[in-house]
């Protein structure tokens, strides 16, 4: 059903474009990607019009409560902390490291994993059997418990915990994306681009990735929550970016002992963490559905 | 066989196929396994411009014989020779210059992600040196052929009906003007008039080109009316083999009977 | 007299591209004790005409029909309720791909019991009775082997201990019969029954459905693609072309007068006719494709395809009937 | 079925090697990062001695206080299982009906709402739930502890390292104060590594529900007349609740990972916490020992869940007949 009812019966859509034209009618998707967008560009171009720096301390003004709260004031919209840094920029200054940490992971993840995974799928032999037993062990290893042992070797800091976790999520999601490819190559037209005398790099190319978009978006929405979640935690756990450099994890580790006294400075990284995992989620959702019902 | 008692006096056989085997292993412990023969040994020869019906019940191995021809599965031992040269001599794109395979399904064997023009550009891309405008020129001459319109080129193989389908994996295999086309079973699953129409374009491409056949099927009338030799299988061997005339009007075994009898049926009775 | 009566049938299914009328104006007649042939090819909207008989339609469809009577009952009418006793009772059906609509994770013998009458109180009562006075009654068992004898499988025990996967595509279908027969109902619907069986397996289903025809009576809807198998066994047919019946008689007035040309484009696909005769000819087929759901041509929807069109063919033709041979054209004529 | 276990357990050989490889590494770069151990053999040979040593259940000692790390480990670990469990069984409890439901009323509005809880426990840090489970009490009253495996008080020998199971040992000194004291550590937890299990079965399930439901053979079954009711109990049910099985083991490593987490946020003795302080003093060594007891843990549960499978549903028995 690619052909476009309506006014334009003639146009031939390609299955991009037909996809795309679908996610368009689904509003909260939409909305998702744009906060997403706003998002990036955020944490990108925080330094520029945040009006604090995030380390700029003031002992005039001590934790002070978010604005809505009595005490609070319009200056610092969230409060700031107990050294009189503002929270909302430190929130920023956070989001950045944390958001931009885990969109490198996964691109670089992302590609990595699925050559691997596409070298695996396409192999046989001595070559695959000794890959999927590496897979079969690393994955039996959790991630929190490879990231530590990477980060006992490196060492503590923000680019090794990226690395970790680069290395930890891994053998994941070349197994996630060696299943999508393994199991399109059982497929008939594959086959057939074989039998045309078809290059490996061309079938995957041509025959391969254009056909497993929806478990690409699955995996890939998947690797990037995990990733969010294991720099925060890294972050917490006092493994990840060390002072003076602050992700939102950190951020959370740093006002613990101030708990009872100014909540909110454990409560606003936790939420900023939740709406970003849950913004990626609900456009990665929508995207899913939109290939779905495209490749229909 | 006379006819290829004739032959073998002239030249060589566009096709000839001796002691082919193929037989699947299946791992029954740690080390050791259990071979399964699908087929063999198996001899035939098949001339320019003739069609080879293999007949046979399921399982009796006709479908992974002609994988093997087409060059989907490998033969564990045996011959093939394509006018004269063995197979295994000819790179892949001699090999798809001489035989093509039209699948099953033309729903699952067109990439549904690239456009008709682009799936028949493909093997003419990979395996001749045409330049892009003799490209085109083969695709259109192929197409004709088939009977589609050049307006198919930009549509993607879910905007086709069932029967335009099947054109473009003919389309597929005849682009390469390959001397045998092999057919796994194409018409089983199609409606009896959509089957009739896929009969008639087979045989007057056939007509046109001189192009050798070689299909799996059911239906013995088709079959008859279709093919010059037919090749009746059982268990892997060939239990009769010899011109459709004969093997339909006087077949020699038992199951070639039967098979032949299943396809007059009289439920009344 | 006739056993269903279905007149006017009209399905009309909400899509993406709006309402689609997919079943038009359909009338299907089967007498009690025969059995029906529906034929079409694939897409033609036969599945689609059984389940609003069945009332197993999604809720974007909507049924219209004049008439719609089992027997005495309506059908149009039916509460959830009444509509299932009757699914159980009044009408079976059977598949194609038997072995998909076995479930996989029970042995047959629990799916045979399952469709079964369900034991009263009494017979329960009766039962414990007859265990405490230690007499053997397997009545069930004895009624499950006797379906499986009844559909023509001889090692019952092998086979009811099984898993469906582990049975061949014709047992799976045999059972699917013995399930269908359990509760003797009076209508059979066979949904493409043998598509994709071996022809020995085929012949084999058909002889049984016919001889359960023969020996109970029941009367069989068997739909079907497949003209040349079909008409054999019918004792009337119905034909379909994109969702309009065409033509509808006995076998007689079929095969002998056919009045529709689309029928008589199908009578020319059957075997044995003087076209085979020359090897390697060309075979009759009508010009043009199948339209597709969206594309349907107004009016007579064999229209473009048709030999005969005229100008009129653009509107619906009227259902003629001359003794119980009806069909729908405006310019029916008899071959010679 | 024979030669189907041994190929596993082959499988589980080779895998296992690979495992005892890397921890070999890893004991081989901390000990060379803390300059205890000097050793001129070849890496091979020293890779055998370190195998045997295993083999004999030997994975080192302490550089601290010098305890078997093995026996400290596994008690640590058993502590971790306990608290997985838990969660399981609470999650399973809440999510499986929660996922049958939106499987069988798809793309209702009780399915969303059902998707959007599910879709939040995902996104939830699990260590700041935990933060905010530990700050609790402080707003709503003392109801549930939050710090330690079990209240100081009670002095309960370690028999199977299972806490649940050792408190119940000693109710001739405690009665079943113990036990409840245990539960009652262990529920708050528990309850915050639901979360993210609960989001993990309610989409399995959902996934698994309407497959199922779309399946032919519940078709037959409307056919046959039967009820709704009747068909999702007698058929669906029953083939839609195995599949899950296999996939959540995959999640396995992922659902130890974050109990790992929670203990170090709730204060637990479980492996988290343990592999944490130890790293945090210095004690490098025990990296090599928590990776071959939760690797080789994880390995063999898959492979246990991976032979059960094979023994409770028939379809891929069914399936394991075709490799043949």
């Amino acid at each position: 059903m690619l052909i476009n009812n309506g006014f334009n019966e003639d146009k031939i859509q390609s299955p991009l474009g037909y996809i795309w034209s679908i996610f368009k009618t689904k509003t909260i998707a939409v909305v998702a990607m744009w906060l997403m967008i706003v998002l990036i560009i955020i944490s990108l171009f925080a330094p520029w019009f945040v009006p604090h720096s995030p380390l700029a301390q003031n002992p005039d003004s001590m934790l002070l409560p978010p604005y809505w709260v009595e005490g609070g004031n319009t200056n610092h919209i969230l409060g700031t902390d107990d050294l009189g840094r503002d929270s909302l920029s430190r929130l920023f200054h956070g989001l950045q490291l944390t958001l931009g940490g885990a969109l490198i992971i996964t691109l670089l993840v992302g590609i990595i994993g699925m050559l691997i995974g596409a070298a695996a799928a396409l192999t046989k032999g001595v070559k695959a059997s000794v890959l999927h037993h590496l897979l079969d062990a690393l994955l039996a290893i959790p991630t929190l418990l490879s990231a530590l042992i990477l980060i006992t070797i490196f060492g503590p800091s923000y680019t090794n915990c990226l690395i970790a976790i680069s290395l930890s999520l891994l053998p994941q999601f070349i197994r996630s994306s060696f299943l999508a490819i393994e199991q399109e190559l059982s497929k008939q037209y594959i086959v057939a681009i074989q039998l045309d005398g078809a290059t490996k790099t061309r079938l995957f190319r041509y025959g391969i990735l254009p056909n497993i978009l929806e478990p690409t978006v699955t995996i890939i929405n998947r690797l990037f929550t995990m990733a969010i979640i294991e720099i925060a935690t890294l972050g917490f756990l006092g493994f990840g970016a060390q002072l003076p450099q602050t992700e939102l994890g950190s951020l959370i580790a740093s006002s613990m002992e101030l708990i009872y006294l100014s909540p909110w400075l454990v409560t606003f990284p936790g939420i900023a963490i939740f709406a970003v995992i849950i913004i990626v989620n609900v456009f990665s959702e929508g995207l899913r559905h939109a290939v779905l019902e495209g490749e229909e | 066989m006379s006819l290829s008692n004739q032959s073998e006096l002239n030249v060589q056989p566009l096709l000839k196929v001796t002691n082919l085997c193929k037989s699947f292993k299946h791992a029954t412990g740690i080390l050791s396994s259990r071979e399964q023969l699908a087929f063999g040994p198996v001899s035939f020869t098949l001339e320019p411009g003739q069609t080879l019906a293999v007949v046979g019940e399921s399982g009796s191995g006709k479908s992974a014989l002609v994988r093997t021809i087409g060059g989907m599965l490998i033969a564990n031992s045996g011959d093939i020779y394509v006018k004269g040269q063995h197979l295994s001599s000819l790179n892949s794109q001699q090999r798809c210059l001489s035989i093509r395979m039209i699948f099953q399904d033309p729903s699952s064997s067109l990439n549904p992600k690239t456009t008709v023009g682009k799936i028949l550009h493909a093997p003419l891309q990979l395996n001749t040196d045409l330049n892009d405008k003799q490209r085109h020129q083969q695709i259109l001459e192929t197409l004709k052929l088939v009977g589609l319109l050049p307006d198919y080129l930009a549509f993607y193989p879910n905007m086709l009906s069932s029967v335009q389908k099947h054109q473009v994996a003919i389309a597929r295999a005849m682009i390469l003007n390959p001397d045998i086309i092999i057919a796994d079973e194409i018409l089983s699953t199609l409606d009896i008039s959509l089957r009739f129409k896929i009969v008639n374009l087979l045989l007057k491409i056939q007509k046109a080109k001189g192009t050798s056949y070689i299909f799996v099927a059911h239906n013995m009338h088709l079959v008859k009316h279709m093919s010059d030799q037919i090749l009746v299988l059982h268990q892997g061997k060939i239990i009769e083999k010899g011109t459709a005339k004969s093997v339909c009007e006087s077949p020699q075994e038992e199951q070639t009977k039967y098979l032949l009898l299943s396809h007059q049926p009289d439920y009344r009775k | 007299m006739a056993l269903l009566d279905i007149r006017n049938l009209s399905i009309d299914i909400d899509t993406a591209q709006g309402k689609i009328r997919v079943i038009d104006k359909a009338s299907l007649n089967i007498v009690d004790g025969s059995i029906h042939g529906l034929i079409g090819e694939s897409g033609s909207g036969k599945t689609l005409i059984t389940k609003a008989i069945l009332g197993l339609h999604n809720s974007n469809w909507t049924v219209t029909a004049d008439r719609m009577f089992l027997g005495k009952t309506d059908l149009s009418k039916l509460t959830h309720k009444e509509r299932r006793q009757i699914l159980g009772k009044e009408i079976s059906v059977i598949f194609q791909e038997p072995s998909s609509y076995l479930d996989p994770s029970q042995k047959i013998r629990v799916q045979i019991e399952s469709v079964l009458p369900k034991k009263t109180w009494k017979q329960r009562f009766r039962l414990i009775l007859t265990k405490i006075k230690k007499v053997n009654v397997q009545s069930r068992r004895l009624q499950i082997k006797e379906l499986l004898h009844k559909v023509g499988i001889q090692n019952d025990v092998a086979v009811l201990n099984c898993f469906p996967h582990q049975l061949s595509e014709g047992v799976c279908q045999k059972v699917m019969i013995a399930m269908a027969i359990a509760n003797s109902p009076r209508l059979i619907i066979a949904d493409e029954p043998t598509t994709a069986m071996e022809a020995v397996t085929q012949s084999q289903i058909f002889r049984l459905l016919y001889k359960l025809n023969q020996l109970n009576n029941t009367t069989l809807l068997i739909l079907s693609n497949n003209f040349a198998n079909t008409s054999n066994i019918s004792d009337y047919m119905t034909l379909v072309y994109c969702g309009q019946t065409v033509e509808s008689g006995s076998y007689k007035q079929i095969m002998g007068s056919a009045m529709h040309p689309y029928t008589q484009s199908m009578l020319k696909t059957l075997i044995n006719n003087v076209q085979f005769n020359e090897h390697k000819a060309q075979l009759y087929t009508l010009p043009g494709n199948i339209p597709s759901s969206n594309q349907l041509p107004i009016g007579c929807r064999l229209g473009p395809r048709c030999p005969r069109a005229q100008k009129i063919c653009v509107e619906n033709p009227t259902l003629t009937t001359k003794k119980g041979h009806s069909f729908r054209c405006h310019y029916p004529t008899k071959v010679s | 079925m024979l030669s189907f276990l041994l190929r596993r357990l082959n499988l589980l050989l080779i895998t296992a090697l690979i495992l005892t490889i890397i921890a070999f590494a890893t004991d081989r770069i901390v000990s060379v990062n803390s300059e205890t151990v000097v050793n001129s053999n070849g890496y091979i040979k020293q890779y055998f001695a370190y195998l045997w040593q295993i083999m004999n259940g030997d994975l080192g000692y302490s550089s601290v206080d010098n305890q078997s790390l093995l026996e400290r480990g596994l008690i640590f670990f058993a502590s971790t299982l306990e608290l997985c469990f838990t969660a399981l069984i609470f999650s399973s409890i809440i999510a499986i009906p929660l996922g049958l439901l939106a499987g069988l009323f798809r793309n209702t509005r009780l399915d969303y709402a059902i998707m959007t809880i599910a879709i939040m426990g995902l996104a939830l840090p699990v260590f700041w739930v935990g933060v905010m489970a530990v700050l609790l009490p402080s707003v709503w009253g003392q109801v549930l502890p939050v710090d330690g495996n079990l209240s100081l008080i009670y002095e309960v020998p370690v028999v199977t390292g299972f806490l649940l199971i050792d408190t119940l040992m000693v109710t001739e000194q405690y009665e079943l104060f113990a036990f409840i004291d245990r539960v009652a550590h262990l529920i708050l937890p528990a309850l915050v590594l639901s979360f993210f299990l609960i989001t993990e079965i309610v989409r399995l399930t959902r996934h698994s529900m309407t497959m199922v439901m779309r399946s032919n053979y519940i078709q037959a079954a409307y056919a046959k007349g039967f009820s709704r009711t009747k068909i999702v109990f007698a058929h669906a049910l029953k083939n839609a609740l195995p599949p899950i099985i296999p996939q959540l083991r995959l999640q396995l490593s992922t659902i130890i990972s974050f109990a790992m987490t929670i203990e170090i946020v709730f204060n637990l003795n479980g492996i988290g916490k343990w592999l944490f302080i130890s790293l945090k003093t210095g004690d490098y060594l025990v990296l090599p020992a928590g990776i071959l007891i939760i690797s080789g843990f994880i390995l063999s549960f898959s492979i246990f869940i991976e032979i059960l499978m094979v023994v409770i549903s028939p379809l891929r028995r069914g399936s394991l007949y075709a490799d043949k």
